[in-house]
C-alpha cells in the first residue's frame, strides 16, 4: 500500500478528480493548502502596507492506493494537472503499512477495495 | 369618540387619537413617517434571519434565514388575505370578522381600522402586517435545525392566522383585552409574549436536537448575530415609534424610549458578564439589546424616557438568568425564544402597568403613581395571552405534525438542513461539484472496479 | 397645466400632480419622505453589491462589489454633471438639453424639473441619481468574473449618459414615449428592462467566462445574497413609494404594493421549487424577492394592493422559468440580469397596462378595466426601450473594445479578479504575506541553490 | 432672537432658526425627519463596528464590533444622566451646567435646547445622543487588538463626558467657538477632528500592537469593510441632513451635499490608486467614502451642490497621503482614525470657511466669496479642539492607565483579544468544544500516561 | 514511531476525541478535509444549475504515536467512529523515522510522552 | 527523500518561513490544523452553555526535501518555532519513495531542486 500525496492547482481540480474517477480511483480526499514554490509573488496593497504574499492556494490529495495502482494514479494525476507554468505541484509518494477501513474493520487492500 | 378612546387605551392607535375629533386628512408629515416605519419594521424580519442565523450551525445557516424569509411571503400573503379582517375588523371579544377578508375597504383614504388616522389605511395595514410576519417569524427560533420547510410553512402561516390574530384583536382590534385597558404600546403582549409562548411549545412539541446536550453547538457567526441585533434596534424605532402612528410628540417618546431602554440592559448584561466571568460575550451583548428592546415594547409610550432607563436596568435581570437557566436543563429551546421574548415581553408589560405615567402619555397612570389596578389588568392579559397562545400553538403543531412529520430524519439532521431542506449550502467553494449536464462519468465502469482505490 | 398633466402621466412625478395647480412651497412631510426615500436608494446599489457579490466565487467577490460601490462614484458624478440635464432638462423627444448640466438652476426651490413639487428641487435631483447609479450598477450583473475594471468603469459612466439618459428622458423627462402615455410608475421601463437588456447585450459582447458550463460556479456565500435582497426589498419601498414624490395616499399605495407584490412572488417561486425538485432555494428566494420588486415597479402607483398580489404572482412564471432556461445555454448572463430584470420588468410594464385602476391612481386604466389602448403603449414603450437599449449598449461596447481589451487574460480569470484587478483578496488570513518593508530576503543566494528543495 | 442666531451660526440649531420667531409647534414633518435621522446615525455606530471589524485579523472580529456596540450602552446612558446637560445647557464658555441632568426639563415639548424647535425636545437630545456615542466608538479604531475591555469601557464613558461634551458645547452648545461664528454644521469639528485626535493620541498611549511593522495585518473581512462603509454613508444622511433639525431646504441641501462630496471623494481615490499601483482596492474606496463624508460634515449646509463635489475632489489628497505615509512610520494608529477622521475633519472644516456661500445657507460667506475672517475663525476652531482634544485625552488615559493595565499581555495579544476579553470566538465550527456539562475526562488519569502520545 | 491518519465523519469527531483522550492518547492534530468515497452523492441546485457535490465532509486526524501504541490507537478510532454506513472513512498507518518536540528538542518517544 | 511534517504556532509561521526561505528551503505547502496537547484549554461560553475548547489553532507545514536537507530543515524550524511554553508543536520525518514535479515529469531530487 502506498500514500499519493499531490498538490495541485485548485483550478484543475475538477479536471483531475474526472480523470482519476476514470482511472478507477474512487477514494481519495483533499482538503486546500497554501504552496510556496518557484512561483512569481502577488503583490497586494491595504491602506498603504505592501505586502508580497509567499503562499498560492493549492489543493492537497490524498490517495491511498494497492502498489500496483500507484503508477495509473500518478500519471493520471500528471497528465490531469499540467499546465506547464511554474506552480503545477508535486507528487509524493509514501509508504503505507497498514489500512482500515472503518465501517467494516477490513484491512489492507480489502480496505481500499470498493463495495457495493 | 370618548367611548372609543376608552377602549383603545392600549393599542396602537393611541398616537393618532389626537387627531380624532378633527378633519381626517391626509397628514403629509405622519404618513412619512409611517411608511418609513413600516419599511423598518419588515426589515426587522431578515434581520432576525441574520441574528437567528449567526446562532446555529454553518450547516443549517440557509434554513434558519429561509424561516424568517418565509415568513415574508407566507404571513404577508396570509395577512393581506384574511389576518387583517381577523384582526382588525368587527367581531366579538376575542376575534374579528370577515368584512376586511381580501382587503374589501381597505384603500387610500385616512384612516384605521378603529379609529379615524391621518395616514391611508392601506398603510395602516400594511403597518400591521409587518408585526404578524415578525412574530410568526420569531417562533423559529425555538425550534431550528430540525424542523421540516414544508410543515414550518404551513404552521406559520395557520399560526398567524389562528393565534396571532385572535391576540392582535382581544388587545388591539377592539376585542376584550383592550376594552379593559391594558396597556401595549407596541406589542409586549401581541408580539413578543405571544412568539415567544410559542415558541417555548414549539420547542417541547417538537424535541431535542440530537445533539443538544451530548455536544457543544456553537454560533457559526458571531458577527451576525451582532449585525442582526443591529439591524433589528434599527427597525425597532419603527415598532415602537411607528406605533404612535402619527409624527408627533407621543412618537419621539416611544422612539426615544426604544433608544434608552436597550442602551441600559445592555449596560447591565455586560457588566453582569464580567461579574460572572470576567469576560462579555458579543453574543450576550447582542441578546441585550433584543431584551431591552423587548421589554420596553409594551411601555415605549407610557413610561417616561428616565423610567426607561430603570425599567431596561430591570429587565436585564429576568431574561438573563433565565437563559443560563435554560442551558442547564433538558429543554431545547434553541436560540431562547422563551428567555429573550416570552421573559422579557413579561417583564416589559408588568412594568408598563407600573411606570406608566399619564403626563407622559395622557391615558394613565401605572402602580408607581398611584394606579394598582393598572397592574392587575396586565396581568390579566398577560395571563390571557400566555394561555391562548401555549393552547392555540400546541393544537395547532400536534394537527399537523398528525399529518405530516414535522421534524427531519436524524441522519438529515446530521447532514444539516441546508442541504436536505434547500439542496444548497450556505458557504461553498464549488469544490469537487460536478455540473449534472456535463459529461457524466460512465456508471458502468463501477462495477468492474477491482483492487484500486475506493 | 392639464397639458403637462397629459404627457406626464407615466412619470415619477405623477404624485406631485395633485399640488401642482397649488402654491409651490416646499411641504416638510413630502420632503421628509423624499429624504428617507433618496438615501434608501442609495443604499440598493451596495445592497446590489452584496446580492451579486455572494453569488460569486470568493476570488471575485471584491470586484463584483467594486462594480455596484464605483458607479455610486462614476455614474453619481456624472448625473449631476450632465447626466440629469440630458434626462430631465428641455430637448426634444428624445433627449434633453445642455441646460442643467453642472446643476445650473438646481437649488432649493420646491420644483422638479418638469412639474412644480413640494420638495427642493435639488433634492428630487439627488432622488433621480439614484436611479441612474443602479441602473448602470445592475448591468455589471451579466459580465462579473471577467471584465477588467477600467473599460468597466469607461462603460458605466459613458452608459448612464448615453444610453439611461436618454430612455429616463423618453418616458420621464418629456419625451416622446411620456407623452403618448406610456405608464412607468417608478422605472420599469427606463431602469430595468434597460438595465436588463443592457446586461444581456454585455455578456454577448464579453463572451463567457472560461469556466462557463465547463466547471460548477457555486454562489460563495448564499447569506449574503439574501442580505443583498433584504436590503434591496428595503430600499425599494423609496425606490416605489418615493416616485411619488409625495407623502400621501399614492405613496402609500405605491408602497403597499411593493411589499405585497414580492411577497407573493416570493410565495409561488418557493412553491414552484419544491414542487419541482422537493427543495426550495435561499438563492431562489432571493431571486423571488428581487423578481417581484421588479416586476412591481412601473405598476406601483397604478394598480390596487389585490391586484398587486396577483401581479406577483404572474410574474413569478416568466422569470422562473427564463433562469432555468438560461443555465441550460452557452449564454453566460451570468447573474441572470435577463431573466430577473428584463423579463421581470417587461411582465410588470405589460402587466400594469393591463391592471392599471383608475380609481387608484386617479390617471387611467388598463386593459383589464375597459382600456385595451393602455397596453398597446405599454408594448410600444417596451419594445422602444428593449431596442434602444440593445442598440446603445453594443455601439458603447464594442468602441470602448475596440481602444482597449474589455476582458482579463485567461490566466487572470483563473486567479480571481481581486487579485489581479484590485491588488486584494476578501477574506484573509494574511498567513505566508510578508511586509515589503520588512527585512528582504536576498534575492542573490536564490540562484545558488542547489539539490534542496523548492 | 437675532444674538442667538448671530452665536449659533455654526450649529446643528441652525435649520431651525427660520422657525424659531414662528409658533413653537412640533412640525409632523420636521419631526418625522428627525425620527428616521437619529434611528439612521444610530445605525452608524454598529455599521462602524462592522467597517472596523474587517480590517482586523479574524481573531479580534468581536472585540472590536463591541468596542462600537458597547458605546451604544455606556455612552448612550452617560448622555442621558449627565452628557446631554454638560453639553447643551446653560454653563460658560467651555461647558454646560448640570440643570438638564437626568433629563430634567428634558420632555415632549417643541423646543431644542437653546433655541425653539419643532420636533419634542427629548427627540432633539436622543439625535444628539447618537452623535457622542459615535465619536466615542470611532476613537477605537486608533487602539484595536490590544487595549483590555475594562478600562475601554471606562475611557470612553468619560471621554463623553469630559472630551465630547465641552467640544460640543463650545460650538454647538452656547459655548466661545459658537459665538465667535465657527461653522460646523454636522460635525467636523466636535465628531471627527475630536475623535481623530483622540484617536492618535490613544494609539500613542497605548503603544504599538506587538505584530505592527514586523508582520502583515490584513484586513480578515474586506466585505464587511465595504459593508460598514455603505451602511455608514446611508447613515450619514441622518447625520447631515437631520443636522437641519427640520425638513426643509437647508436639509435637502446637507443632503445634496452628503451624497455628492463622497461620490467626489471615491472618484478621486479610485483613479489614484490606479495611477499609483494599477489596482483600486475595496477597502480604499471604502476609505474614499468615509474620507468624503467627513470632510462634507462641517460643511455640507453651508456650500453649494456643485462645491461639494469640489470639496469632496479636495479631500481625497490629505487623507490619501497621510494614510500612504502613517503606514510607513512607526505610529500605529491601526485603523487610520487620524488620517481619516482628524485630517478629513480638518480640510472639511477649512474648506467650509472657503467654500460657504451665504446664497445657500444664509448666515455667511466662506473666503472665496470674499469673507477671508471666516477661514480664520474655522482655523481657530480647529486649533481649540485638535488643543483640548488632545489634552484631554492624554490625561485620560494616564489616568486610567495609571490604575489598571489599558494594554492585554503579549501572550493574550498574540492568542487575539476575542478568546482573551469576550471568551468566545467569531467565527467557529465548535470541533473540539467540550461541553462542560457532560461527563469529564477523569483528570486523576493524566498522570498516568507513559510512552503514548501528547 | 508511526503516524496514523485516520479520515473520519465530523459528526464523529468529538466522541472520537473523547474516546482517544480516555485511551491516553493525548497529542493529535486534526484538519478538515473533502472525501470521496462510495457515498451517495448530494444534488444541489443553484438557479437551474444542477450540480453534483463528489465531495463530502471529512475529518483527518493526525496522531503521531510510539510503535505499541498503533493498535489501541486504531482499534480506538474504529470503535468510536463506526456508524455502519458507507463513508465512515479510513485509517492509514505510515512509517515515521524521527519525531522531535519544538519546544524541547527531545526526539523521539521522548518527544511524544507528555510532560507535565 | 524525506517529508518533514512540522506543526506549529500560527504566530510563529511568517518567522519560520522566512528562516526557511533563508536556509535554502524553496518549496513548502501548509494548512491550518487544530491540535490537541498539553496546552491549557481555553474555556468559552455561548449564552450559558461552557465549552472547554480542546483543540487550539496550529499550522502544518509539509516538506518534501532531499535526505541531506533533513537536517538542516528540522534544526530551522526548531530554531525558528520555539516560544519555550508548551504548545510549540512537533516535527515528523516521513520516509518518501518517489517525488514527482507535476509541470515537467522531472522524478526525485530533480523535482524538487529550483530551476529557474
Ligand atoms: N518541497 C516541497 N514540499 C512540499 N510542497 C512543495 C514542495 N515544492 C513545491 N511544493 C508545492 O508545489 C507547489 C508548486 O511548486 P513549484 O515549485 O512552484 O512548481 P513547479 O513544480 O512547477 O516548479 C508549491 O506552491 C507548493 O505547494
Ligand atoms: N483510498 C483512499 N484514500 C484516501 N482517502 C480515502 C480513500 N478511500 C476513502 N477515503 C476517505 O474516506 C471517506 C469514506 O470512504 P468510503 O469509501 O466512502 O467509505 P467506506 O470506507 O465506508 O466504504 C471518503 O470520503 C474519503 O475521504
Ligand atoms: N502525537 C502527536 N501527533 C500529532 N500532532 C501532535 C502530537 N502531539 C502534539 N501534536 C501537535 O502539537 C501541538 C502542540 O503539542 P503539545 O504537546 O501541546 O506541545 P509541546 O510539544 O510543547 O509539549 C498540538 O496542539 C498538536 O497540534
Amino acid at each position: 500500500m502506498k500514500m499519493v500525496v499531490a498538490i495541485i492547482r485548485p483550478e484543475v481540480l475538477n479536471g483531475v478528480l474526472e480523470a482519476l474517477f476514470k482511472a478507477e480511483v474512487r477514494g481519495l480526499s483533499i482538503s486546500r493548502v497554501q504552496g510556496h514554490g518557484g512561483e512569481t509573488e502577488r503583490v497586494e496593497t491595504y491602506r498603504g502596507i505592501t505586502v508580497k504574499m509567499e503562499l498560492s492556494e493549492k489543493v492537497r490529495l490524498e490517495i491511498g492506493v494497492s502498489d500496483h495502482f500507484v503508477e495509473p494514479t500518478v500519471q493520471t494525476i500528471i497528465r490531469a494537472a499540467r499546465t506547464g507554468e511554474v506552480g503545477d505541484g508535486k507528487i509524493f509518494v509514501l509508504p503505507v503499512e497498514k489500512v482500515y477501513r472503518i465501517r467494516t474493520g477490513e484491512e489492507d487492500t480489502a480496505a481500499v477495495t470498493p463495495v457495493f | 369618540m370618548s367611548s372609543l378612546r376608552k377602549f383603545l387605551v392600549g393599542g396602537t392607535t393611541l398616537g393618532s387619537l389626537a387627531f380624532a375629533a378633527e378633519v381626517p386628512k391626509i397628514d403629509s408629515g405622519d404618513t412619512a413617517w409611517m411608511l418609513v416605519s413600516t419599511a423598518l419594521v419588515l426589515l426587522m424580519t431578515p434581520a432576525l434571519g441574520f441574528f437567528y442565523a449567526g446562532m446555529v450551525r454553518s450547516k443549517n445557516a440557509l434554513n434558519t434565514i429561509m424561516m424568517s424569509v418565509a415568513s415574508l411571503g407566507f404571513v404577508g400573503i396570509a395577512w393581506a388575505v384574511l389576518g387583517y379582517s381577523l384582526s382588525f375588523s368587527e367581531g366579538n371579544g376575542w376575534i374579528g370578522g370577515l368584512s376586511k377578508a381580501f382587503l374589501s375597504g381597505v384603500g387610500l383614504e385616512p384612516t384605521g381600522a378603529v379609529v379615524p388616522l391621518t395616514v391611508p389605511h392601506v398603510l395602516y395595514m400594511a403597518f400591521q402586517a409587518t408585526f404578524c410576519i415578525i412574530a410568526a417569524a420569531l417562533v423559529s427560533g425555538a425550534i431550528v435545525e430540525r424542523m421540516r420547510f414544508v410543515p414550518y410553512l404551513v404552521f406559520i402561516t395557520l399560526w398567524s392566522l389562528l393565534v396571532y390574530a385572535p391576540v392582535a384583536h382581544m388587545v388591539w382590534g377592539g376585542g376584550f383585552l383592550g376594552k379593559l385597558g391594558a396597556f401595549d404600546f407596541a406589542g409586549g403582549t401581541v408580539v413578543h409574549i405571544n412568539a415567544g409562548i410559542a415558541g417555548l411549545v414549539a420547542a417541547m412539541v417538537l424535541g431535542r436536537r440530537k445533539d443538544f446536550g451530548r455536544q457543544a453547538i456553537l454560533p457559526h457567526n458571531a458577527t451576525y448575530v451582532v449585525l442582526g441585533a443591529a439591524l433589528l434596534w434599527f427597525g425597532w424605532f419603527g415598532f415602537n415609534g411607528g406605533s404612535a402612528v402619527a409624527s408627533n410628540g407621543l412618537a419621539g417618546l416611544a422612539f426615544v424610549n426604544t433608544m434608552l431602554a436597550p442602551a441600559a440592559t445592555l449596560v447591565v448584561w455586560i457588566l453582569l458578564d464580567i461579574l460572572r466571568t470576567g469576560k462579555s460575550t458579543a453574543v450576550g451583548a447582542a441578546t441585550a439589546i433584543v431584551v431591552g428592546l423587548v421589554a420596553i415594547t409594551p411601555a415605549s409610550g407610557f413610561v417616561s424616557p428616565m423610567n426607561a432607563i430603570v425599567l431596561g436596568i430591570i429587565a436585564a435581570f429576568p431574561s438573563y438568568f433565565v437563559i443560563l437557566w435554560r442551558a442547564k436543563t433538558k429543554l431545547d429551546d434553541s436560540l431562547d425564544v422563551f428567555g429573550g421574548h416570552a421573559i422579557g415581553g413579561i417583564t416589559g408589560a408588568l412594568l408598563t402597568g407600573v411606570l406608566a405615567q399619564k403626563v407622559f402619555n395622557g391615558i394613565g397612570d401605572g402602580w408607581l403613581y398611584g394606579n394598582a389596578s393598572q397592574f392587575l389588568i396586565q396581568l390579566l392579559a398577560v395571563g390571557v395571552s400566555i394561555a391562548y397562545s401555549a393552547l392555540g400553538t400546541f393544537v395547532l403543531l400536534k394537527l399537523i405534525g398528525a399529518l405530516t412529520p414535522l421534524r427531519v430524519p436524524v441522519k438529515e439532521e446530521g447532514m444539516g438542513l441546508d442541504i436536505t431542506q434547500h439542496g444548497e449550502e450556505a458557504y461553498t467553494s464549488g469544490e469537487g461539484a460536478i455540473l449534472v449536464n456535463a459529461d457524466p462519468i460512465a456508471p458502468a465502469t463501477r462495477a468492474r472496479a477491482v483492487g484500486g482505490t475506493d
